[in-house]
């Protein structure tokens, strides 16, 4: 996909948005209060609150070192907060990533993508399909037995025979049968977001989505997210792209220096003085 | 998730190449004493097979799951009456249930320090066998052990050597069937995407428990065979250098499939018992065998011979490519 | 407990220091716990005690010998196995991991190969007529040898880091390599020069106290065991800290077997060894810098 | 002195990640070219790639002379320096030990570590001290000290002011200038333009690994870069 000089502009400018607005009857399926956490002197996040409805895109962006990685490891459950409430669908999220996913119906994707390289695309996106059987010991046993048996996995009952095959064509995903490490990084991140679809999720996580993506990589990205959409999830997006993110998302939040300084609509955001102070710096005495 | 016809090839060609060694090596004492030693490290190396070569746990205590299973065998055939067939399910279960524990204790650790604290382990369970007189019958080990019965008449050691590797066959393609389920899919993916298992709902931490526990369980099997094939043990049998052999087994055989594993057994044993050419320097070649393996070959005997396979399959079949 | 074992402590304690310092060097230049350390030992001491009586070198140029053979297996570990897998499998830790414990069976088996399966007894250094009196314990020559030798290799490394350039990039990498590398530092031959001088180190403490034990080709397993669990006691904070652990380790271990006889060495050191990993991971002297 | 920088089809791929697609400017000497982008946007892989810490394919011509056969050992001894982002200082070491052990990689003496020291004041007072001990700014001017004691001919600054007090900024800021003016080539990577836009002849606008704007003077630049982020008023 050469583009005949870079200097023209790149094809995957921002379009305008073109997201359903999500209906705001629909239920908070995340919300944070007053969450804090400091690493010895340095205040990574600074008593941020927000929160998401279901079928809303919420953009979070800002510079590094803002705390934006440190926020998606609390929600996550890879960071423990030192205070404030994180509650989903109305539960207190704690414990471990995996419990998180199982109670709360949280999904993530990673900034560089966590994909087993020596497996194909399906038996990454089968992971997904098979957590909520795996996700108890018992459950496990009982999978073991019928792995060995060759018959009898629910993971492998009808219903979810060509459920992967499924969600990887709604993805745009070609013959998944494919190893991983032939795959692109575009790629890879769809067979993540179908990996993650696939347990069912409430709530979708996409930690930079965009990074070194090509703009094929981003086109196949933006039409994921319509597709997570359509599976009625909530997805926080976070990434540095912020005319992309714009885009794709109904409301953006900017932290900067830890703190939420703007929580609006994408447009208010991009042309608000918080924007411009973090992104252009405060205007000199030149 | 199978693929029409060729689901059955791998279990009919593995079970003809397994009674083509039984009729091999029946009624040559010599050769049958040398298949029950091969099948002793097969079922070792095929323990290890899922949490270590696809789950990617290097926990090295496998000498003494091996221990537990010839010592069961040992204490029920010299201590009580009860049927040597006993020894098996409570070989397994002592095992697996040590694997879970050590598992347990180590569950924060991982690579360097996973491998020391369980070498650690093995090393310690060899000094308790010479420790523990009173159980374990202290350096002398166990003598004597009478012969188990089958099917109302003891049994003979060419039958012993045929239900084993049978034996070895059927845990084989078991595994060879779990590498594919979605379980076995799940242990393989936490191998190098630990994270995104858990992020998925499954708590990696019981998915390598599980494993540990039902690898020790089929090397305590391996242990229970050993026993009955020596009529007697000795704690040097279950040294720590054994599981040095175990780990290389699945290396140089191949890691793509648990046949691998089995064939890195034979491989073993023909270089470090069987050929007169090697005598001494055996397990030399056999380390410098697996060092080439490692940087060159990553996929192992059996992985280039499958792939030979396939390009000779397509070659005759027109170019329409299969997946084995 | 009797003097006497005080002795020992600090014999077994210096040659535990000597095989975790060549860790810690390793750790630094590579990022990596160098497990095939303990055969080097090993391959050096059975090397200078083969050539010493069935060859009948003079010590000095066995000893010589053992201690080469160490350092070029080290480095060629690092160029043909090493590096060649980390290559191709950038970030993950089983593969190195699986190739180092291939390495050290390996040379423990080219070990008893070349110099033969039955063990051999070191040959001392120096033996004094009549051994220092010290309270009821006695003081041989050997002993004398092991501690001088011990600290002047201490000394002369902290000083090699210190001063030298090798030694100061080695120190920049081992603290920060991502920085090393985006400075365009020549990080491969700050690699191989971490695993010669590891290697050099494991080669000089197996002849070293070998006199005291013995050696055979299967040693190297315990050594590479013993000098890791004595590196992570002691820390990865100073160049010292390996010295602690590994007199750390001896204590622990000879107060054990005294107490409750010698099978429980291998209990004790197990259950040191699992205290520590959990707990206590990054040692007594761990690294503490202000963020 | 140097004629400038000549880069040509500059691509950096981590892995399967296209961090830098085919890029190519130039850079004059004795003149302070800005780069300005988001993070991610490929700003970082640049500079390192022209040092030669990161890899990369394409030609970089330093005064008609091809660097890309180098390695970054032997770039840093033909004139290029890098403040990186981060500053990738070693904490435990201290300030003197982090000048030393640059000097020996440019195979420079006591001379340049002494000149290095006294570059700024604080770095003379706390030499012996662990480098992690300085302040923000402080370990800035550090880690400018040591691009500076091989006299480059090249000089690429990385972040070099974001989050940094306003005196110190300026300080900084003064320095690079300076070097401009005695004929150096400056590429300065930011974030945000702020603090160079006075000081800019030539700015480049980044994002996604591609140059989309290329422009004369701070304030065009800055005028390109809001546009590009969709932020024009």
């Amino acid at each position: 996909m050469a583009e005949p000089s870079n200097m023209a502009e790149p094809s995957n400018m921002a379009e305008p948005s073109n997201m359903a607005e999500p209906s705001n009857m629909a239920d908070v399926i995340l919300e944070c209060r007053g969450v804090n956490k400091a690493y010895g002197a340095v205040r990574a996040v600074n008593d941020v609150s927000l929160e998401l409805r279901a079928g809303e895109v919420l953009g979070l962006v800002g510079p590094n070192g803002a705390g934006k990685t440190t926020l998606v490891d609390l929600i996550g459950g890879e960071q423990r907060p030192d205070s404030g409430a994180i509650t989903a669908l109305g539960r207190p999220l704690a414990g471990a990533p995996s419990r998180r996913a199982r109670v709360n119906g949280l999904a993530r994707t990673f900034q560089h993508p966590q994909v087993a390289l020596d497996l194909t695309a399906r038996e990454n996106m089968l992971v997904g399909l098979a957590g909520p059987s795996l996700a108890t010991l018992s459950g496990q046993l009982r999978e073991l037995a019928a792995g060995i048996v060759g018959a009898g996995s629910r993971i492998e009952r009808d219903a979810a025979r060509g459920e992967v095959e499924r969600v990887a064509a709604a993805l745009g995903l070609k013959d998944i049968e494919r190893e991983c490490r032939e795959l692109t990084l575009g790629e890879l991140r769809l067979v993540e977001v179908g990996r993650a679809l696939l347990t069912r999720p409430a709530l979708m996580l996409l930690d930079e989505p965009f990074a070194g993506s090509d703009a094929h990589g981003v086109a196949g990205i933006r039409s994921a997210i319509a597709e997570i959409l359509r599976n009625g999830c909530g997805v926080i997006l976070v990434d540095h792209n912020v005319d992309i993110v714009a885009s794709l998302a109904h409301r953006i939040a900017l932290l900067n220096l830890g703190a939420k300084v703007f929580d609006g609509d994408p447009k208010a955001c991009l042309a608000s003085p918080e924007m411009q102070a973090v992104y252009f710096g405060e205007r000199e005495a030149a | 998730m199978r693929q029409g016809g060729s689901a059955w090839v791998e279990p009919i060609v593995t079970l003809a190449l397994a009674i083509a060694a039984m009729a091999a090596v029946h009624g040559s004492p010599y050769l049958e004493a040398v298949a029950l030693l091969t099948c002793t490290y097969a079922f070792i190396a095929l323990g290890m097979y899922l949490p270590f070569i696809m789950g990617g746990a290097l926990s090295m205590a496998y000498n003494a799951y091996l221990g537990v299973g010839a010592y069961a065998l040992a204490l029920i055939a010299g201590r009580s009456d009860w049927d040597l067939a006993w020894s098996l399910p409570i070989g397994m279960l002592i095992a697996a249930a040590t694997a879970v524990l050590l598992g347990f204790a180590t569950r924060r650790l991982s690579g360097f320090y996973l491998a020391a604290v369980t070498l650690l382990f093995g090393i310690a369970f060899t000094t308790w066998l010479v420790d523990a007189e009173s159980v374990t019958g202290g350096s002398g080990g166990l003598q004597g052990l009478r012969v188990p019965v089958f099917a109302g008449r003891p049994l003979s050691n060419s039958t012993l050597v045929m239900l084993t590797i049978l034996a070895v066959w059927i845990v084989a393609l078991a595994l060879s069937r779990l590498r594919n389920s979605p379980f076995g899919v799940a242990v393989r993916a936490r191998r190098r995407a630990a994270i995104a298992v858990e992020s998925c709902g499954i708590p990696v931490s019981t998915l390598t428990l599980v494993s540990l526990g039902l690898g020790a369980a089929v090397s305590s099997v391996g242990g229970s065979l050993f026993a009955v094939a020596n009529h007697a043990i000795l704690p040097e049998s279950f040294a720590v250098d054994l599981v040095f052999l175990c780990i290389f087994m699945p290396l140089l055989g191949g890691q793509d499939r648990p046949w691998g594993a089995v064939l890195g057994a034979i491989l073993v044993v023909t270089f470090t018992f069987q050929l007169t050419f090697f005598k001494e320097t055996g397990s030399l070649f056999f380390s410098l065998a697996v060092l080439l393996v490692l940087v060159i070959a990553p996929r192992g005997v059996l992985g280039y011979v499958l792939i030979g396979l396939q390009k000779l399959w397509k070659g005759t079949r027109g170019g329409e490519t299969r997946h084995g | 407990m009797p003097s006497q074992l005080f002795v020992s402590i600090v014999e077994i304690g210096c040659f535990f220091a000597l095989i975790a310092l060549g860790y810690l060097i390793v750790l630094y230049g590579a990022g990596f716990f160098h497990f095939a350390l303990g055969p080097y030992a090993m391959f050096s001491a059975l090397g200078a005690a083969y050539w010493v009586t069935a060859s009948e070198w003079p010590l000095w140029v066995a000893v010589v010998a053992g201690v080469a053979a160490a350092v070029a297996l080290s480095v060629v570990t690092e160029l043909l196995v090493v590096r060649p897998i980390e290559k191709r499998v950038r970030g993950e830790e089983l593969p190195s991991l699986i190739a180092v414990v291939a390495t050290l069976f390996a040379v423990s088996q080219l070990a008893g190969t070349v110099f033969g399966r039955k063990p051999f007894p070191g040959q001392p250094w120096m033996d004094f007529e009549d051994p220092i009196e010290w309270g009821e314990a006695v003081i041989g020559g050997q002993t004398v040898i092991i501690v001088g030798v011990t600290l002047a290799i201490f000394i002369l490394l902290a000083a090699w880091l210190r001063w030298s350039r090798y030694g100061q990039w080695l120190r920049a990498v081992g603290e920060n390599q991502e920085a090393a590398r985006t400075l365009g530092f020549p990080v491969a031959r700050i690699r191989l020069a971490a695993f010669a001088v590891g290697g050099l180190i494991a080669g000089i403490a197996g002849p070293l106290f070998s006199p005291k034990a013995g050696v055979n080709f299967e040693s190297g397993l315990s050594y590479s065991l013993f000098g890791f669990i004595a590196l992570v006691m002691g820390g990865t904070g100073s160049i010292w800290a390996p010295l602690a652990g590994g007199l750390i380790l001896a204590a622990l271990q000879i107060a054990a077997s005294y107490l409750f006889g010698s099978p429980s060495l291998n209990y004790a050191t197990l259950i040191a060894a699992a205290l520590f990993f959990a707990f206590r991971p990054e040692g007594l002297f761990a690294r503490r810098v202000r963020h | 002195m140097s004629t400038g920088l000549e880069v040509q089809g500059l691509t950096v791929r981590y892995g399967k990640a296209l961090a830098l697609d085919n890029v190519s400017f130039t850079a004059q000497a004795a003149a302070i070219t800005a780069m300005v982008g988001p993070n991610g946007a490929g700003k970082s892989s640049c500079l390192n790639a022209i040092y030669g810490g990161v890899a990369s394919s394409g030609a970089l011509l330093l005064d008609g002379q091809d660097l890309s056969k180098l390695t970054a050992m032997q770039r840093a001894r033909q004139g290029v320096a890098l403040v990186p982002q981060g500053r990738q200082l070693f904490m435990r070491m201290s300030v003197r030990e982090n000048l030393e052990v640059m000097a020996r990689l440019l195979g420079l003496g006591e001379a340049e570590i002494d000149a290095g020291l006294d570059r700024f004041p604080v770095l003379r007072q706390r030499a012996r001290q662990y480098a992690g001990v300085l302040s923000g700014g402080e370990q800035q001017m550090l880690a400018v000290s040591r691009a500076l004691m091989g006299k480059p001919r090249l000089l690429l600054l990385d972040e070099m002011v974001t989050g940094l007090a306003p005196l110190i900024v300026r300080e900084l800021i003064a320095t690079a200038v300076r070097m401009a003016a005695e004929g150096v080539t400056v590429i300065v990577a930011e974030p945000s333009i702020g603090a160079v836009r006075s000081h800019t002849t030539r700015g480049l606008v980044m994002l996604r690994g591609w140059i989309v704007a290329e422009e004369t003077g701070g304030d065009a630049l800055e005028a390109a870069y809001q546009k590009h982020m969709g932020m024009a008023a």
